[in-house]
C-alpha cells in the first residue's frame, strides 16, 4: 500500500486537528505518571509543522517528513520532542518517491524510535503501541494496524514503567494509561482513517 | 489558576524578558533559539560550561548565568526539555575555543535533546562533553530504567565547575571534577502542594489538607509515596535519613549542605528546616562546612522543599568559596 | 495549615535559630529579649542603623543584618510588632557611642513600642532618632487615621541608611537622609491569595478563584478593594499608575524599582512583573536607574507581588552601589 | 469600692483563663479588620502574667499591677501590648495599698491607654468600650460598667475605623466588631463577676 504526497500532507493536516483536540486528554494522562506536558508539546509541534508546510510544504515526501521532522525537533522538546523526530526523519530515508510504502515508512520509524529511546517492549512507552501496530500492518493493513495500536495502548495500562519519567513512580506507574502510547495510537488512527485505500 | 501571568503560552518568553532587563551587566538572552548566555560569553580560551531544561525551576538555570558559574543556560517551555537547536546555539555562544561541558540533568527528554544537540556540535568542530547529574534518592536506582533523576546536586556542580573552568580548568579535568561531585552528592525532596503548570491550568496532583508527598521530583512528579502530613523536625529526619543512608555518609565527612524551597514556602520555614538538617548532622557526627538556604531549584508554585548533600573535598570547598557573580547567587564579588 | 513547622508557638524561635547557625560569619541571634545583631556589632564610633517589626515578612528585617545595612533587627512573632525591651536590648547591642537610626514602619503597634524603647534608651543615655516610613500609596493619607502603612520602601531606606552610616555619616544626617528616602519612595500591593497565620491556622482571608486583593498591606490584611483576577499587564499598570499619580512621578526621574514578591510567588513571575513594570515606566519616560527583583518584604506564603518606586537622587544612586553582605541581600563584596 | 490584694490576683488569674478560652474568637474578629493576632497576643501576654505571678507574686497591690504592666509590655507586642501595658502601668501608680478603688484604678488605666494610642471615641478602638465603662462605673458600679462596656463593643460594629489596622480598610472596616473593644469588654465582664461584693 503506497500512499501519495497529497495524502502524506493530508494526514498531517490531520494530525494537527486531532492532536489540538486531544491535548487536555494527553496532558491529563501525563499529569498522573509525568509532568502534565505530553498534550502541549504535541499540539504545540504539529500545529508549527501544520504553519511550516502551509507556508512552503516541499516537493516531495521526503522532503516533506525531512521538514516535519526539523520542526518537531525543534519545537516539542521534552522525550517526546526526540523520539517522534527521529521516527519522521528515519521514515524520510526510507522514503522513496513518488509514491510512499507505508509498510516500509512505519518499519523505518518505529525502529527509530527504539533506537533513539533505547526502550524494550513492556517499558510502558510509545513502543508498546508502536510495535504491535507495525506487526499489524505486515499482515493486515492500516486498520488492522490501528487496531493493535489501540489494544497496546491499553495495555500500558497495567505496565510498571521502566522508562521514561513515569518510571520515577516504581509500583506506583501501573493502572494509568502511558501518555505516549496514547499519541502515537492517534497517529495511526488517523492514517487509517485519512487513508482509506 | 491564580498566576501573575499574561497568555500562559508566552510565560517563558516574557519572563526571560524580564530577566534580561533587570541583569543586563551579568547576561543577554537571546531568542529563536532561545538561550541565555554571559554579558562577555565568550571568554576566550575558557572552557564553556552550560546546562538547560524545563523552565519553572527558577532561578536555575538561566539564574546561574555569569562568571564563576554557567556560560550559558537553555531554558525549555515550562518543564520541558530545550530543544537541540537551543542547545547547540547556546554551546556555539560558550565556546571560547576549549570546549565545552554539558551539564545534563537525567530526564528522558534532557538526555536525548542534549545527544542529538552534541551530534550537531561535534559535527561543527566543537569539542563537547556531557555529564549527566542523577542524584534524588527517591528513585531506586535500576539497570532497567532511565536511573535517577537529577536534583539538587546540578546547582552545586554549576557552582563548582563554574569557578573551576573561570580558574582555566580545562575540559577534560571539568567533566572529572563533574563527575565527582555527582558521585558525591544526594538528594530528597518533598511537597506540601502540588505546583500548577501555566499551560494545564490546574494543579498536576491533587493533595489531601493533612497530606503531603515524600520523595517528589522537580517536576510535579508525584513522589514515591504519599503519607499524613507531619513537622518539620520528623520530615527532615526522614528526608536526611534517606540521604545518609545512600551514598552512605560517614562520621567526619564534611559537606555542603543545601536547604532549598520549592518555589512558594517561604524563607521563615527554609531557615526552621535547616535548623533542623543541623541537628540531625550533629547526630550523626557529619560536619556542615558550608550551606545554602532559599529557593535555587524549584518547581513553580509548589510548597516543599529539597534537601543536598555533598561529600565534599578540598578543591570542592576551595571552589565552592571562589566569586561567583549571577542574578541567584553571589559571593565574593 | 500546610507549613515546614514543628509548634506554631515555636516558629520565630526556630526559624532565627537556622539563621543564626546559617550565617555566623554575618550575624548573632540573641534570645530573650529576641534580636539579630551584626556579628562585629558595636562597630565602635558609627552611627548604628536597626529597624524591627513582626516575623514573617523574611528576609526582612534579620536577612538585612550585616554589614552596608542594619546593625540590628528586632523580630517580634508573626506580624505582630516587638517589644519595647527587645528593641532597647538591640539598640544597645547596635551603639558603638554615635547614637542609633530606628527605622520603624507606620503600624500602631510598631510606632508605639519603639517610641517605649526609645523613651528607655534615651533614660539610658544612648541618642535614638526615629524615622517612620509610610509609603503605601493603597491606603489613603489622613490626619484623622493612622496614616499610611510602611511597606517595600523599608528595604530600600535600610539599604541606603545602613551604606551611609557604613561611611561614617553620623545619625543627624541619617535621619535626615531616611526622611528623604521615606518622600521619595512609593509602593502598591496585591494579593492573588490570603496568607496563613501559623498560630491561626487558616488563611486570614477567603478569595474566590476568580479573584484578587489590590492594595494589600503585608499582614494578611485584606486590601482596598477585590476585583476580579487579571492578567499580569493589567495589573501592574494599575499598580504603577497609583503609584505614579501619588508622589507623582515625573518623566526624566531617575528611580531605584522593586518588584517584591509576596512568598508565595516564584521568580519566573516576578520577571515577567519586572517587564511589564519597565515597558509602562518607558511609556511614561521613568528611568530605572537600579532595580532588585525577588522576595524582601514578604507576608509568609501569600502569593502576589508589590511594587516600588524611589525617586532617586545622586547620593542614594551612590549608596545604593555601595557594598552590602547580609543573609538576604548581597552585592559589591 | 475597693478590692483586696487577693481578689486582685483572683481577677488577674480569672483573665488568663478568659483569653484562653476566647483566642480563637479574638483571632477571628482580626482577622476580618486586622492580622489575625489579637487573641493570640492576649493569651500569651496573659498566660505569662499568670506564670508570673505564680512564681512570685509582690507583696503590694501596686507591685502586682507594675509586674502585670511590665509582663504585658515585654509579652503582648503589637498595638495592645503598649495600650493594655500602659493601663496597668497608670493604674499600679493610682493604687493606693492595702485595698484599692476601683474607680480610681479604671480612671488612670483608661487615662493610660488614651495617652498611649492618642485615639478618640467613635475610632472603633478599645477605648470605645472603656470609656463608657468608666462612665457607667461612676454612677453604677462594676455591673453597670460591664454593661456599658459591652454595649460600646457592639457599637463598634457600624463604626468606621480611624486608628489602628483596621483603619487602613477605608469603608470596609464598617461592619466588625472590633477585636480591642472585645477584649476590653471581656476585662471588665470579669472583674464584675470576680469581684462580686
Ligand atoms: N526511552 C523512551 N522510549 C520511548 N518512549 C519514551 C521513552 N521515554 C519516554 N517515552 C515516551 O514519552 C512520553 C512522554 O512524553 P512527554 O511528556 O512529551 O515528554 P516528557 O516526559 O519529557 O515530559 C511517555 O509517555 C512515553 O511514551
Ligand atoms: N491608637 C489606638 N488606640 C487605642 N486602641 C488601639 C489603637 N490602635 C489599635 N488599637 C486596638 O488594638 C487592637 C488590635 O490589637 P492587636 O491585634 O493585638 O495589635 P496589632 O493591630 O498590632 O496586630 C484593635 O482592635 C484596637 O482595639
Ligand atoms: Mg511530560
Ligand atoms: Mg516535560
Ligand atoms: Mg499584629
Ligand atoms: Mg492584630
Amino acid at each position: 500500500m503506497t500512499v501519495t504526497r497529497e495524502q502524506m500532507l493530508a494526514w498531517l493536516d490531520a494530525l494537527a486537528g486531532v492532536y489540538a483536540e486531544n491535548k487536555e486528554r494527553l496532558t491529563e494522562l501525563d499529569s498522573a505518571i509525568g509532568d502534565a506536558d505530553h498534550g502541549i508539546n504535541m499540539d504545540r509541534g504539529f500545529t508549527a509543522v501544520k504553519a511550516e508546510l502551509a507556508a512552503a510544504a516541499p516537493a516531495d515526501i521526503r522532503g516533506i517528513l525531512q521538514k516535519v521532522a526539523t520542526v518537531l525537533i525543534k519545537t516539542v522538546g521534552g522525550a517526546s520532542g526526540p523520539l517522534y523526530g527521529t521516527f519522521f526523519l528515519r521514515a524520510a530515508a526510507a522514503a522513496p518517491h513518488p509514491e510512499m510504502d507505508i509498510l516500509a515508512f512505519l518499519q523505518a520509524g518505529v525502529e527509530g524510535v527504539r533506537q533513539r529511546g533505547k526502550a524494550e517492549p513492556g517499558d510502558k512507552t510509545m513502543l508498546d503501541a508502536l510495535l504491535p501496530a507495525l506487526d499489524a500492518m505486515r499482515t493486515g493493513g492500516l486498520d488492522a494496524a490501528a487496531a493493535a495500536a489501540e489494544a497496546g495502548m491499553r495495555a500500558t495500562i497495567p505496565m510498571q514503567a521502566r522508562k521514561g519519567r513515569a518510571c520515577y513512580l516504581g509500583a506506583r506507574s501501573v493502572g494509568h494509561q502511558d501518555p505516549g502510547a496514547t499519541s502515537a495510537w492517534l497517529m495511526i488512527k488517523t492514517a487509517a482513517e485519512t487513508w482509506r485505500l | 489558576m491564580k498566576k501573575l501571568i499574561n497568555d500562559p503560552g508566552d510565560v517563558v518568553r516574557e519572563s526571560l524578558a524580564g530577566l534580561a532587563a533587570a541583569h543586563a551587566d551579568i547576561l543577554k538572552v537571546h531568542f529563536d533559539p532561545t538561550y541565555v548566555v554571559r554579558a562577555d560569553a565568550p571568554v576566550k580560551g575558557k572552557a564553556g560550561v552550560i546546562s538547560g531544561g524545563g523552565s519553572g525551576h527558577e532561578p536555575m538555570h538561566g539564574g546561574f548565568v555569569g562568571r564563576g558559574m554557567l556560560d550559558a543556560a537553555c531554558p525549555g517551555e515550562v518543564f520541558t526539555s530545550p530543544t537541540p537547536d537551543q542547545i547547540e546555539a547556546a554551546t556555539r555562544a560558550a565556546d571560547g575555543g576549549a570546549g565545552v561541558l554539558h551539564i545534563v540533568k537525567n530526564y528522558t527528554g534532557d538526555i536525548m535533546n542534549f545527544e542529538m544537540a552534541a551530534e550537531l556540535c561535534q559535527a561543527a568542530g566543537i569539542e563537547v562533553r556531557a555529564v549527566v547529574i542523577d542524584d534524588d534518592v527517591a528513585v531506586k536506582d535500576s539497570l532497567y530504567t532511565a536511573g535517577r533523576r537529577g536534583v539538587g546536586t546540578t546547582v552545586l556542580a554549576e557552582k563548582i565547575c563554574g569557578a573551576a573552568a573561570e580558574r582555566g580548568c580545562d575540559l577534560a579535568r571539568l567533566e572529572e571534577l563533574c563527575k565527582r561531585v555527582n558521585q558525591n552528592g544526594r538528594s530528597m525532596g518533598m511537597a506540601l502542594t502540588s505546583c500548577t503548570v501555566p499551560a494545564a491550568g490546574k494543579p498536576t496532583f491533587d493533595l489531601g489538607a493533612d497530606e503531603m508527598e515524600m520523595g517528589i521530583g522537580i517536576h510535579g512528579e508525584p513522589g514515591r509515596e504519599r503519607m499524613p502530613l507531619a513537622g518539620a523536625r520528623k520530615i527532615v529526619e526522614r528526608m536526611t535519613q534517606a540521604i545518609l543512608s545512600d551514598l552512605p555518609f560517614r562520621a567526619t565527612d564534611r559537606t555542603i549542605a543545601m536547604v532549598n524551597g520549592m518555589g512558594g514556602t517561604p524563607l521563615l520555614e527554609l531557615y526552621l528546616v535547616y535548623a533542623e538538617l543541623e541537628r540531625v548532622l550533629e547526630a550523626a557526627g557529619i560536619g556542615i562546612a558550608r550551606r545554602l538556604v532559599g529557593n535555587y531549584i524549584t518547581s513553580l508554585d509548589m510548597a516543599g522543599c529539597s534537601i543536598t548533600l555533598l561529600r565534599a573535598d578540598d578543591e570542592m570547598l576551595e571552589l565552592w568559596d571562589a566569586p561567583v557573580l549571577t542574578a541567584g547567587l553571589r559571593s565574593g564579588c
